[in-house]
């Protein structure tokens, strides 16, 4: 019973991401680009890199790029507590 | 009309599938690997979604090193590769530490079955 | 997992993977790639030193390795570099770019073949990053190698 | 300097948090040292809450040329991640940076004995780190990413305890919620990004003409951030974690929880605050979610022997009295008149609620930690006799008891009785069931009470003596708290939590980065 309402729910779900994906604009064609537009355009000139993505990694949003390095220090130390050897002094 | 959107946003009805798959392996899979393995295809889907929405028809990378003369003025959006990029980076630190709590499970139940170590019932 | 044939080929193998790795990361602010990339590539060579010796050999070889200190060092670099910005700018303010510093240089606009002595602060941040990135997916591929690679007992 | 603040508020407990894992050998200087952090950002916060309150809203633009500059020279588009912080905000970093304080204070002796105490630290600063920068950033996408930053420390912590098989339980449980929460926010960051081209919240505000795609970015934001926050259907993550978490952490933990309704409230009011036919809808569904939300978390806590499970509930039942009162101001936001006569009263409720849960659920969980610390164990049933013992633990289980049942004197009463108010207002029935939660929650806590403290002292207690001096003064700092709160909610309500409530209500100010374009 409570699979079958899972699966109803599931499937509903679904329909729903398809009309999501249906709406959406056409692929493609994206039909605002003004920032996009900006980034490739200056680039070179303020961030001196010919690589426009790295370009908004390490500059334009380089915060993002913090946070990121931030997520996985957090989850190499994660790890490492996670799997240390217990030495537990009571 | 119909079967011309379904042809244009094809990868995005991709995306749609392959999200409704994650979605069906973490909720109806018992396996705790599984369940990662769902929540990896969600993250797989997600970027694909990103990357999709930034492509340009007949764009080229927007990298200017040694690019052909037409790539000026027609190069796919970069922020959502940037986006990506970030996405991608958590999702391998999500991974890992989901890894890291399997194997700790793993070691105190001596299973990795969702129904059998749910002892926090209640 | 420790046959001769993967023993030579890892032999062969990883120096150009950690060349190409380090390539990657340098060139970050020229070719696709960065830090991140770079960082992985680097680490997945490292990785397949680990996985291609037995398990005393690894804990030997990278016992000496400061792992660890050496994430928090390219993590407190890169927040050093954003850092850089509050003089005057702000927070994340490419200041070396355009300035004549190491890495300063000025980028010609439009399509060029490329200059490695640009980029600003984008190409120590990617150095920073990389650092951090190899040092973090390598001591995770350590951790579960020791792990579960090591003796049963060991549990 | 003083421009740079916000920039700080990252930076400092991010500089904490890389450097504390170099502290491997020495554990009481690691945790000195995350103490000395957590006090200079709460320093940090308290100037932040001043400027913004005397100022308006600040905004830092990450990476221009300066702070102010929002838009670049020629174009119309925000181009760089921006830090908007409002009255709001700045509430919720103070909270924040406070209980963070508050955590490394009690930790210091609670976790002691524990090994991999470096990573401890680390994870808690990064914690506060993640929950800072989703409370103050103006990006949608700088949100997704400090939303994960927070879910994985988070959930780091909760599985400290690998010793322990429950807590990589609760760990992969809160992992497997926030990573599945947090790509749905992703996806529908992508979807507003495809619809128009950029990732700045008060941008998108004015952009946002709400077709059917923007229909399900909202729905997707509205339930992942709801997911997160523990409110009803998706309440089974909340007592495990916060139950298998060492009681150090708690008030951090709250405060991400809420950090995540912090995100809710501010898509509604602020990203989608701009169209006016779904909103009352909008504000019924979160007033409906908030009531079942209390009363199912009410009495799941009344059967429950495992006093910080039981504490762990009431969690969830206390986070549908904010959901309530926000829910009742969302309901009549566009109608001016029922919003001066109740609805502004209403959030500022919920959102007094906030800072008083936090304060009182964590002295309650650190009291609950103090019992763990000095009996070793969590069930109600093996414990008895233990006031005479704990004298200060047991004033401060008292204060929180009768702040969280909403008795007079204390903060708890304060947020309820102007919840309770403005509900009836709205609809009856609202403040009946609001009031129940509150007599059953009482009922609960007099319970444990009479089982944890009174009772004849147990012979295997005899050794017990009071926990140590930190653990007591974090204590007492929050029971002091609770108390000044009940007796002047005034102040308070006026210095900070009416600013928070006309921030969110004042939508153009925040579209237009307080007037800056």
């Amino acid at each position: 019973m409570r699979k079958a309402l899972g699966l109803f729910a599931f499937l509903g779900f679904t329909l729903f991401l398809l009309g999501a994906a249906m709406s959406l604009r056409p692929f493609g064609a994206p039909p605002h680009a003004e920032m996009d537009h900006y980034f490739i355009t200056h680039a070179q000139e303020q961030a001196s890199a010919n690589n426009v993505v790295t370009s908004i990694v390490f500059d334009y949003r380089g915060f993002d790029t913090l946070g990121e390095a931030t997520v996985l220090f957090t989850a190499v130390a994660g790890v490492l507590m996670a799997l240390r050897r217990r030495e537990v002094s009571s | 009309m119909n079967g011309d959107i379904i042809a244009i946003n094809f990868p995005f009805i991709v995306v749609a599938l392959l999200l409704a798959l994650g979605f069906y392996t973490i909720g109806f899979k018992r396996n705790l690997i599984k369940v990662v393995i769902g929540v990896e295809i969600l993250e797989g889907a997600v970027n694909l979604f990103l990357i999709a929405l930034g492509y340009v028809k007949g764009g080229y990378a927007p990298i200017y090193t040694l690019a052909p003369k037409k790539a000026v003025g027609n190069m796919v959006l970069p922020t959502p590769q940037a986006l990506t990029l970030t996405s991608i980076v958590i999702g391998v630190a999500v991974s890992a530490l989901m890894l890291a709590f399997a194997v700790n499970i793993y070691r105190h139940y001596g299973t990795l079955d969702v129904t059998k170590i749910r002892r926090l019932r209640g | 997992m420790t046959t001769t044939i993967i023993k030579t080929t890892t032999r062969i193998l990883a120096p150009l993977i950690l060349v190409f790795g380090a390539y990657i990361i340098l060139h970050g602010h020229l070719t696709p790639g960065g830090g991140f990339q770079g960082g992985a590539v680097f680490a997945s060579g490292l990785a397949l030193l680990i996985v291609a010796c037995e398990t005393d050999v690894v804990k030997k070889r990278f016992e000496k390795v400061p792992l660890s200190p050496l994430e928090s060092i390219g993590a407190l670099g890169f927040l050093g570099m954003a850092l850089l910005g509050l003089m005057g700018y702000t927070f994340f303010r490419n200041v070396i770019a355009n300035s004549g510093f190491i890495f300063g240089g000025r980028t010609p606009i439009g399509i060029n073949p490329g200059f490695l002595n640009t980029g600003g602060t984008l190409a120590y941040m990617n150095i920073f990053v990389g650092m951090k990135v190899l040092a973090g997916l390598t001591s995770i591929v350590l951790i579960f190698f020791l792990l579960l690679g090591g003796k049963k007992d060991e549990w | 300097m003083m421009e740079h603040l916000p920039a700080l508020m990252i930076a400092v407990p991010l500089f904490g948090a890389f450097t504390t894992p170099l502290l491997k050998k020495r554990y009481s200087l690691a945790s000195m040292w995350a103490i000395i952090i957590t006090a200079a950002t709460l320093g940090l916060s308290l100037l932040l809450v001043q400027e913004v309150l005397s100022k308006g809203i600040i905004v830092y633009v990450f990476g221009a040329k300066n702070p102010s500059l929002v838009l670049p020279s020629g174009y119309r588009v925000p181009v760089r991640i921006i830090f908007e912080i409002d009255a709001i905000g700045a509430f919720m970093a103070l909270s924040a940076t406070l209980m963070s304080f508050i955590g490394a204070l009690y930790s210091y002796s609670h976790v002691r004995m524990e090994s991999g105490l470096e990573k401890y630290y680390a994870l808690l600063l990064l914690l506060e780190v993640g929950i800072l920068g989703m409370v103050l950033t103006g990006d949608l996408f700088n949100l997704f990413v400090f939303l994960e930053i927070a879910g994985i420390a988070g959930s780091a912590l909760v599985g400290f305890r690998n010793y322990r098989g429950e807590a990589s339980e609760a760990g992969i449980k809160y992992l497997i919620v926030s990573a599945v929460a947090s790509l749905m926010v992703l996806f529908s960051i992508g979807l507003l990004y495809g619809q128009y081209g950029n990732l700045n919240i008060a941008y998108l505000s004015t952009q946002i003409h709400f077709d059917t795609v923007d229909m399900i970015a909202l729905g997707l934001l509205f339930v992942s951030f709801a997911m997160k926050c523990g409110s009803v259907p998706m309440h089974y993550w909340v007592p495990d974690a916060y139950t298998e978490v060492p009681a150090g952490i708690n008030p951090t933990l709250l405060v991400a929880t809420y950090a995540s309704l912090y995100a809710l409230f501010r898509v509604s009011f602020s990203l989608f605050g701009a169209i006016t036919w779904n909103m009352a809808r909008v504000g019924w569904i979160m007033s409906i979610l908030g009531v079942l939300t209390m009363f199912i978390g009410v009495t799941m806590a009344l059967v429950q022997k495992d006093v910080k499970r039981l504490m762990s509930y009431h969690a969830i039942s206390q986070t549908g009295y904010m959901l309530l009162g926000v829910g009742v101001g969302l309901t009549v936001l566009n109608d001016p008149a029922k919003l001066s006569a109740f609805g502004r009263t209403a959030m500022a409720g919920g959102i007094f609620h906030i800072i008083n849960h936090i304060i009182y659920k964590s002295l309650l969980l650190m009291t609950a930690g103090a019992l763990f610390y000095v009996t070793g164990t969590r069930n109600l049933n093996e414990m008895g006799g233990l006031a005479r013992r704990m004298p200060y633990t047991t004033i401060a289980f008292i204060v929180g008891a009768a702040a969280i049942s909403g008795i007079p004197p204390f903060n708890g009463f304060a947020s309820k009785f102007l919840i309770y108010e403005t509900s009836y207002q709205l609809n009856p029935l609202l403040a009946v069931i609001a009031m129940v939660t509150s007599v059953l929650t009482l009922a609960s806590f007099v319970k444990v009470f009479a089982s944890a403290f009174l009772g004849p002292p147990l012979e295997k207690y005899n050794e017990v003596r009071e926990v140590p001096k930190p653990m007591v003064a974090a204590m007492i700092i929050l029971a002091v708290l609770c108390i000044l709160f009940g007796l002047f909610p005034n102040v308070v309500l006026k210095n900070l939590i009416y600013p928070a409530v006309d921030a969110l209500l004042k939508l153009a100010q925040y579209q237009s980065w307080g007037g800056l374009a």
